[in-house]
Parts: structure tokens; sequence; C-alpha cells
């Protein structure tokens, strides 16, 4: 099996792809905090974002909608916000019952329902977008260069080696355990929720163990190629003026974006 | 489905700034405390440890086992990350694993990642910890028990946790996320604690030695049992309350100024901070934050003293 | 690489196929990637056939679609009953599948959990559940083992631990994927011996052309997604350029 | 199982030990199991020497010797130099180890890193680094592969990047454990022409018998910690009863 479908990298050679990955990482955090500065109701702030969005798409070969495909997966989230709807006062717009309770809809609760719903639609395509454009080993490097510390983002690059290996492992094992859960004719099957939650720990009992063990065997394979306790990189990243002219000029961008939101 | 997202993972968007700043602070400054133990404590063989267990975290959380009716149970890892491999390093492991989460699926946002962290990573990793480290001498049925018991509270503080903060951020209304998330948790955190509780039955039952006197887990300090079992209490005391009465909830947060801070336009907060004449609504905000990192620092200081009595 | 067509030499040998039926199956992975392309099969009751392929050909698929693990399009009947949705659980107690790492298969702490999962998942009586668990380690020849920890057996042991556990479900098929790799002469021997004795209808996928040789009087070979000879072993093993074509070896 | 000890044919080619000597090597893990029971062995410069032996013989233990990852009683000298505490970073640059699963042995992201990883490490300039990359990507033909990421590789691929892990700290000695495992019948046989060319001494634990045959002019069989034969492998291979005794198999 193959569990490549983890990698959202999208590989184009594009201007966008080969920004260093400093300018991509610093430049989508900067875009979410903007969306999260702007007031509720900036309706032309928020369609300038996305006009800047869509502008990334496009320079990143994506095609128009790439982002906007994969950006549902925050959505159902989006109930959680929903009863913004009814608690903010406001003018009432509707009223209906449900149950034993009136629920009514304030143009102020809609306005904020909606402008939440929208920050975090923009905010999660950003982030699509970003991985999509920049390999995750550059990612992490770039956290490197960011000063996020080293134990963390080595851990992180660990995570994402092995991430393929032990969900592979993990997905043979529920392949096993499928295939071995039969039923015979004339019985109830499954046994009960306590014998199956038990196998289910077994699972991850076993899980950890073989993992741990691997760990062993790749500090043997660290030790066995000089390794004594530091990691060292080669890193060929390097700011070109190509990105100090993009991080300037989508920081500007952004900065107009927060000026349209408050006027 | 490859890969299901849990309910806690707020994305980016549900948070106001300032809630997200502040979880970011209180974030940073225990894995601060995280990294710095660890560097300080652990050989270089804890490298590779440590991110292949994040990997298996990471994977464990797609086993599941069917309850009824198409739910079924599964693992969040942030109490068994802890029990297996000490607190410390089980924080850092659960941000990596939240990290990757945010990064890669979109499943939680970056700039709410400090919350994620928070509600996921460390507080999980403390109560499991904490509760668990209490009776690590005990036998194994009551090591077992226990540890279900914490699995099943550290689930219920994310989702109090997150419950809060959306709140605070005027994201949701008190008087229904409470109780939804609580109801809702109450039943993952069962699934949650049978798994790490079998989990745990199967490493006692074919590696001891992993959890057993001397291992990584037994090492840290007693301080912890006093942290997880403060975090407990706060939950235990904290969580019915807001489900029965969130109005007095709220009244209490009016009062202390915490409904301001959150709530307070982000726009509104940028000039309050520089102008030198603080509104009441910076001041409080400010004043918000500082008693959240306050409480963090004693936090850290109880489970730092612990460390050192015990060594 | 072009796949090399059968000359007529190579026709599938008499079989109403009352135990197993593949007929023109197709499958394509989530990724677009087509890993069977119409592959049709019989298997009669006491059969023992083996099924070699270069890396990729399609084997392992292909097995995973004899319990419905994976569906594809196309027919597959199990003792004469067409696999769906619904009698899944049930063809899933007439079709025992062992992976090639036995670690895959195993995943309780003790042998005897393992061995007794399929039978408790039946909903089998606990007396049954023994009985079998006892004929299934039994069988082969693993009696002593039932309370050991699975994870501190060596690679052989493994593995016939992980035949035993479907065989505790009694099935009227046993599939198994790579049973030979990764184990030494001896295992290997052992292995041989056992799949030699044990009376029940087989399908083996394998590189070792040797176990082939050995142990399975008919060979059904596929390369990308096809079959593309199915016949007396010793015909196949007597083709080289058919085998070289193949990414195949003479033992 | 008794050792069946060596008839007087078995002797050790003449050798004076100048890449390898192992003298009298004995070895317990911590659970007490002694897993070497005093061996010795010597390699010269160019020799290319198979390691055989059942399951749990001892072969990766004395493997993990060899660069000072374990470290039992008795003398390992790599070179003329008896490895220590002191020396063990230069004798790790001496010894390349590869082992069995190479997805415990390709641990960085991407195929470059990892390759890079051992020359880092040595303290190498970055320029050095560079050129030893490249050199040892050429050595098994995987420079197109530089940039990949090391988990979207096959098998047999990620096989050959990992001997070019080692191949790029230009080690002396080689050292693979049971290199041709999982690996399909044209994926190894890439590998036996790769390791045919390969101008350096090595040392190849396997349980395949014919990449033994095929590869190495000189055999050392092993069983229970023990070394219980050294010499020109047809004459290993030759004894059949030998062979059984220690359950082993004629390829
Ligand atoms: N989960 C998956 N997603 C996408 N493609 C897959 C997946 N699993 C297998 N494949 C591809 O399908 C094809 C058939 O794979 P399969 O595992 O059936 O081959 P096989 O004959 O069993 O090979 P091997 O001898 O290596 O076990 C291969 O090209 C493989 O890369
Ligand atoms: N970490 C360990 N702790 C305790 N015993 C061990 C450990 N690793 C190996 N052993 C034991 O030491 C003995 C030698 O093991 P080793 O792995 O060296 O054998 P091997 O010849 O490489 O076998 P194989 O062909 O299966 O790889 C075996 O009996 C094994 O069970
Ligand atoms: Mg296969
Ligand atoms: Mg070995």
């Amino acid at each position: 099996m193959h569990f490549d479908a983890f990698d959202r990298y999208h590989d184009h050679d594009s201007f966008i792809h080969r920004l260093d990955p400093r300018v991509k990482a610093v430049v989508t955090v900067v875009f979410i905090v903007s969306n999260a500065l702007l007031p509720d109701g900036a309706w032309f702030a928020f369609g300038f974002a996305w006009l800047f969005l869509l502008f990334c798409n496009l320079f990143s070969k994506l095609g128009y909608t790439y982002t906007l495909k994969r950006s549902i997966i925050a959505l159902p989230f989006a109930l959680i916000a929903i009863t913004v709807l009814f608690s903010i006062p406001g003018n009432p717009i509707s009223t209906f019952r449900f149950l034993m309770w009136d629920f009514t809809i304030t143009d102020a609760g809609l306005l904020r329902f909606i402008s939440i719903l929208i920050r975090s639609w923009l905010s999660v395509q950003m982030a699509i977008l970003l991985v999509a454009v920049t390999r995750f080993p550059d990612l992490v490097h770039a956290f490197e260069h960011l000063r996020v510390p080293a134990i963390l983002t080595t851990i992180i690059a660990f995570l994402y080696r092995y991430l393929f290996v032990l969900t592979d492992e993990v997905f043979r094992l529920l392949r096993a355990r499928e295939s071995r859960s039969a039923a015979a004719p004339g019985s109830r099957s499954g046994g009960g929720v306590m014998w199956r939650a038990k196998i289910a720990g077994n699972m991850a009992g076993q899980l950890f163990l073989r993992s741990y063990e691997r760990s062993d065997r790749i500090y043997n394979a660290m030790l066995a190629r000089g390794y004594a306790g530091h990691l060292y990189t080669l890193n060929p990243h390097e700011m070109k003026s190509a990105d100090y002219y993009a991080t300037a000029f989508a920081i500007a961008v952004i900065f107009l974006m927060q000026v349209i939101g408050r006027f | 489905m490859l890969y299901s997202p849990a309910p806690l993972h707020i994305p980016d968007g549900f948070l106001s700034l300032i809630v997200s700043i502040i979880c970011w602070v209180i974030t940073a400054l225990t894995l601060g405390a995280a990294i710095s133990r660890t560097n300080k404590s652990l050989g270089e063989r804890q490298i590779p440890l440590m991110g292949v267990m994040a990997a298996f975290i990471f994977a464990a959380q797609m086993i599941n086992f069917p309850v009824a009716g198409g739910t079924s149970g599964h693992l969040l890892g942030g109490a068994l990350a802890a029990i297996v491999l000490g607190p410390w390093a089980g924080m850092l492991v659960m941000t990596a694993v939240i990290a990757v989460q945010a990064l890669l699926f979109q499943d939680g946002g970056l700039l709410v990642m400090g919350a994620n962290i928070l509600n996921m990573g460390l507080v999980t990793a403390a109560i499991g910890y904490g509760l668990y480290r209490s009776v690590s001498s005990g036998t194994k049925t009551a090591r077992l028990g226990v540890a279900g018991v914490a699995a099943w509270l550290s689930v219920m503080a994310g989702a109090l946790l997150t419950s809060l903060q959306l709140w605070l951020s005027g994201t949701s209304q008190l008087g229904i996320v409470i109780p939804a998330m609580l109801g809702v948790h109450a039943l993952i955190g069962v699934g949650e604690a049978l798994i790490t509780v079998f989990a745990l039955a199967f490493i006692m039952q074919t590696r001891p030695d992993l959890l057993g006197e001397g291992s990584e887990s037994a090492k840290a300090g007693r301080g912890w049992i006093y942290a997880g079992g403060l975090i407990s209490l706060l939950v235990v005391l904290l969580s019915p309350f807001a489900s029965a009465d969130p109005d007095g909830l709220e009244r209490v947060a009016i009062n202390m100024g915490f409904i301001d801070t959150g709530r307070s336009a982000p726009y509104e907060i940028i000039p309050d901070y520089t102008l030198p004449f603080l509104g009441e609504t910076a001041l409080s905000t400010i004043l918000a934050g500082v008693a959240g990192i306050v409480v963090v620092g004693i936090l850290i200081v109880l489970v730092g003293r612990g460390m050192k009595a015990k060594s | 690489m072009p796949v090399t067509h059968l000359t007529s030499r190579f026709i599938a040998p008499e079989c109403d196929g009352d135990i197993l039926a593949v007929n023109d199956l197709y499958f394509s992975y989530p990724d677009g990637h087509a890993a069977l392309n119409g592959v049709s099969l019989k298997l009669c009751e006491g059969d023992k056939v083996a099924l070699v392929g270069p890396n990729g050909a399609g084997k392992s698929t292909l097995m995973l679609h004899l319990n419905g693990i994976l569906t594809g399009r196309g027919d597959v009947e199990i003792a004469g009953k067409r696999l769906t949705r619904d009698n899944l659980p049930l063809i899933r107690s007439m079709v025992g599948l062992v992976f090639q790492n036995p670690d895959d298969q195993l995943f309780s702490p003790t042998v005897f959990e393992d061995v007794a999962f399929g039978p408790l998942h039946m909903g089998l009586p606990e007396a049954e559940v023994r009985s079998r668990v006892d004929a299934a380690l039994e069988a082969v020849r693993m009696n002593s083992y039932r309370d050991r920890l699975s994870h501190h057996l060596s690679v052989g042991e493994k593995k016939r631990i992980a035949i035993a556990t479907v065989l505790s479900m009694q099935p009227r098929l046993l599939v198994l994927d790579e049973p030979s790799a990764g184990l030494d002469p001896r295992a290997r021997r052992t292995l041989i011996n056992l799949l030699r004795d044990l009376p029940i209808t087989m399908l083996v996928s394998t590189h070792d052309m040797k176990l082939v040789q050995e142990l399975f009087p008919r060979t059904v070979v596929m390369d990308e997604g096809c079959v593309v000879a199915d016949s007396l072993t010793s015909e196949i093993l007597g083709n080289e350029s058919f085998l070289n074509a193949h990414g195949l070896e003479k033992p």
C-alpha cells in the first residue's frame, strides 16, 4: 500500500514554487493574521483577499479553483459557530420554532456568522496553497530558519518520514482485522463493545511496541553513520532578490487589504 | 476515509486574535520549559524516539472500533503519549502531531495552533501523566484504572477549554457550546479511555520494562501529581457548573473582564495597546492575558519544584 | 515492458470453479492506477495453485478481492455464492486470507487471543471457540505456544501462528500472500511441509520459484493486472523466454 | 540441536587480516542471552565474504560489533586499529553498515539528505560532501533520485539508496545485513550486479544461498554464536550433511 495520498505537494515549476519556503510561510501567516484583524462585514476587503488568493493560485499553475475545491474541510466546524446567529443582540430577521424553543436570527448575528465563515475559509485556502507549492521538508527547513527550536523541527521531520511507514502499518493491521471479521450462519457476530475496544487497544499497543523498537533500529543506523547527539544539515536555502520583492509585494497587498477593510 | 478531522481541531477564523495570542503565549512558555527539560535530561537517543513516537500517535489515531449505529471510538493520544514517554516528551510529541496535522492537512489552523496545542497536547499530557504518576507504584489494576480515568478527563478538559475559547472569542453561545461539546466528548472520552487502558495493558504484558521502575515514564517528578491533579480538579469543578449554569459563568467572566478581552474587536486592540492612555477594555485585555500567564507560570514552577525535590 | 501473451500451450486445466470463480475483474486504486485489468480465475475443491508475477503485477490486489476487502468491477464467487456487501461476513468465514508479514496479522498479546479472534467474532459459543483454537494450533504444530506472547516469537513461528489464525475459522479456501518471504531455509522447509499436509484448497502468491516447483501442480502467472498464463507448473517453468518476459526466473 | 564442528577440510583461507580482524568475541544481551560465544574472523582487502546461518545464529549481533554499536568482550580491529571508545568516529567512517530494512536506514525526508548524513557528521566541508553524495549515487546508479522523497521509492530503490548512504562515507569495509530480502527476482538481479561491481571489501549476511553461490568465493557459517565453518563457498555448499546440520540448504 502506498499512502502517498498524504502528500499534498503538487510538483510544478512555477514562480511561487521557486520562492524561498520562508517567504511562503511568513506570507501565509501574515495573511491569516490579517484575516483575523479584518472587522466583521468588511466585504470589500474579504473580496480583495480572495482575489489575492486567486492570483496566487494562478501563479502557482494550480488552476483558479485548486484551493477552492479543497477548502470545504473546515466546514463541519461551522456548526459550532451557528449559535452566534441567535446570540448577538440586533434587529430580528426571522424567527423559527425548534422543539420547544424559539430562535430569532438577528442581523448582527448573521453578519458575524458569515464573517467568521469567510475568515476561516480564506485562511484555510492559504494554508492549503502553502503545502501545495512547498515540499514539506523545505517547509521544515523554513521553520528552522525562522528560529523554531531545533528539537521540534527534528521531531517533525522524523514524524513526516515515518508517518508513511506507520500509517501503512496501521492500514495493514486494520485490513487484517477486517478480513477476519467474519460471521457464521445463525449466530450473532461482532462480539461485545468491550471486546472490540480491547482489540483496538491491543492494536494500538502492538503499534506502539513496533514503533518503539523501530526507533531503536533507526538510532543504530544513525550511530553507524556518525551521529553523536547533534544533527547537521546542508541547507541550500538562500534568499534571492526575487524573494525579497515577492515578500514586499505580498505584505503591501495585505496592508492594502487592511486599509480597505477599515474605510 | 484516510483521515477524519476530530472536533477539537479549531480552524483559523474561529478564535479572535487576542484569544489566539494568549493561548500561543501559554503554549510557548510551556513548550519552552519542555524543551529545556528535555534537552537537559534526555540522551541523544531521544530524538529518533520522539520522532517515531509522534508518527505512532498520528497513526494510532486511525485505529478505531465500531461502537454502535455507525459511530466508532478512537484515540486522541495525549494521555497515552505522556504516560509512556513522560510528560515533557509527551507534550513535544503531541505538539509535533498537531503541527503536522495543521500544516499538512489543514486540520486545525495556524494562528490558532497555540490553542489547539494547549487543548489537545499540553493539558491532556498534564492530566494524563499527573494522575497516572500518583499511582505509578501501585498495582496493575490501579494503574490501568487511573489511566482510564485520566484519559477520559483529558478529553473532557480539551473540550472544556475549546468551548471556553470559542465563547470568549464570541464565536459560540456558552449555553449551547458547553453542553454540546462536553456531551459529545463525554462519549468520545470513553473510547479514548478504553483504547488507552487496553494499549497500556498490552504494553505491560509484553514489555513491562517500558513502564516500570527506571523507565522514561517513571523519571519525571512528583510535581506533576499536583499539576495534573489541580487541572483535573478545575475541570471537574468547572464542567458541571458551566453546563448547569452557563449564565452564572458568564456573569463571573464579565465581572472579571474576560468577556471584553476576547470579544473586543481586534481593530480596537492595536491602537489601545499602543496608546499611552489605556482604555478600560484594553486594561482588562492585558490583565486577563497576564492572569493566564501567571497561572501557567505557577504550574510550571510547581512542576519544576517537584522535579527538583525528586532528584 | 510488453506483456507476452499465451501461446496456445498454456491453457487452464479443466475446473468448474466450485470453490472460487473470479470473472473479468477490473480494479483501479483511488489514485487512478489500474491494478487489475480483467482477471478471470477458477479454483476447484482441493486445488493448490501458485500465483506468481513481478512486483506490482497485481497479485496482492487480487487476493484482497477474494474476501471483499477491495471490491472492483466484475464478479467474485466463493463456493457458488456471489460476493456482495450483504454476505461479506459469511464470505470472510469461508476465505482465510494470510498476509505477507505476520506482524500485520497478529495484533493480540497472546497467541491464544489471536487465534480466537475469528471464531469469537463469528459469535461461536465458548466451547466451540476453544476446540477450534486447539485444532488450528494442532494443525500448524504450535499447540505448546498457546499462552506465549506473539511479540517474542521468531518469524517462522509467527508465520505459522498467522496461518492458525485463519484456520480457526475453518475456511474452505486458504489464500496466502508470499508465505515464505524472510524465512531461513529451515523455517521455509517446515512451512512447505505444513502447506503440503493441509487438506484445504489454497491459492499462494510467491516470488520463490523453488517453492512453486516443489509444492504446486498448477501455476497462474500475472503481469500488469492480467493473467498471462494458467497452466501446469512444469510447462510454465519449462518456457524460459516466457519467464524472462515476465521478470521471473527458473528455480 | 548440537553444533557440528569443523572437519579439518574447512579451514579459513590464508589471510593476514589487514581490513578486519575479530578476535575471540563474546557478547550477551542485557537479558542474559549469550549471542556470541567466541567469534574470530579475518578479512583481507578486496575479500567478498558471505555470512550465513540459521535465524538467531548471531549474524546481526556480530555485524553490530564491527562498528561499535555493540561492544562485547574481545577484540575488533579495523585496518589495524583496535576499536575503542576514542576512535569510534574513525572506525565508523571506515565501516559502512547497511541494515536489513531500508526504512530503518533512510530516516531523512529526502534522498539527498540521507546520503549526505554520513559525510556531514564526519565533519567534511560542504563541497566535499556534495561531491561524495554525487559519487555514491552514481555508484548505485540513482543519480536522478537525489531530490526525491524517500517514502515514494520502491523497496528495490530504497535498498540501493541505503547502500549509497554508506558509500558516501567511502568506507573500506561494507557490511550488509540481508540485502536481498523482500526483492523480486528482477530487483534481486540488479542488486547482485551492483554488489559484484562495487570494488570494496564486503561482508554480507544472507539466507539466499543462490546469492552466496553466485557472488561470494568465500563463506562463513555461524550457528549458536560461533563460527562453525570458514572456507571456500564451493566446499561448503558441497557438504550437504553439514548444511543440514546448520539449518541450511543447497541453492
Ligand atoms: N494503495 C495503493 N494505492 C495505489 N496504488 C497501489 C496501492 N497498492 C498497490 N498499488 C499499485 O497497484 C499495483 C499492483 O500492486 P500489488 O500490490 O497488487 O502487486 P503485487 O503483484 O502484489 O506485487 P508484489 O510482488 O510486490 O507484492 C502496483 O503497481 C502498485 O504500485
Ligand atoms: N535486543 C536483544 N535482546 C535480547 N536478545 C536478542 C536481542 N537481539 C537479538 N537477540 C537474540 O540474540 C540471538 C542472535 O540474534 P541475531 O539477531 O544476531 O541473529 P541473526 O543471526 O541475525 O538471525 P536472523 O537470521 O534471524 O537475522 C538470537 O537468539 C536473538 O533472539
Ligand atoms: Mg504483493
Ligand atoms: Mg539478523
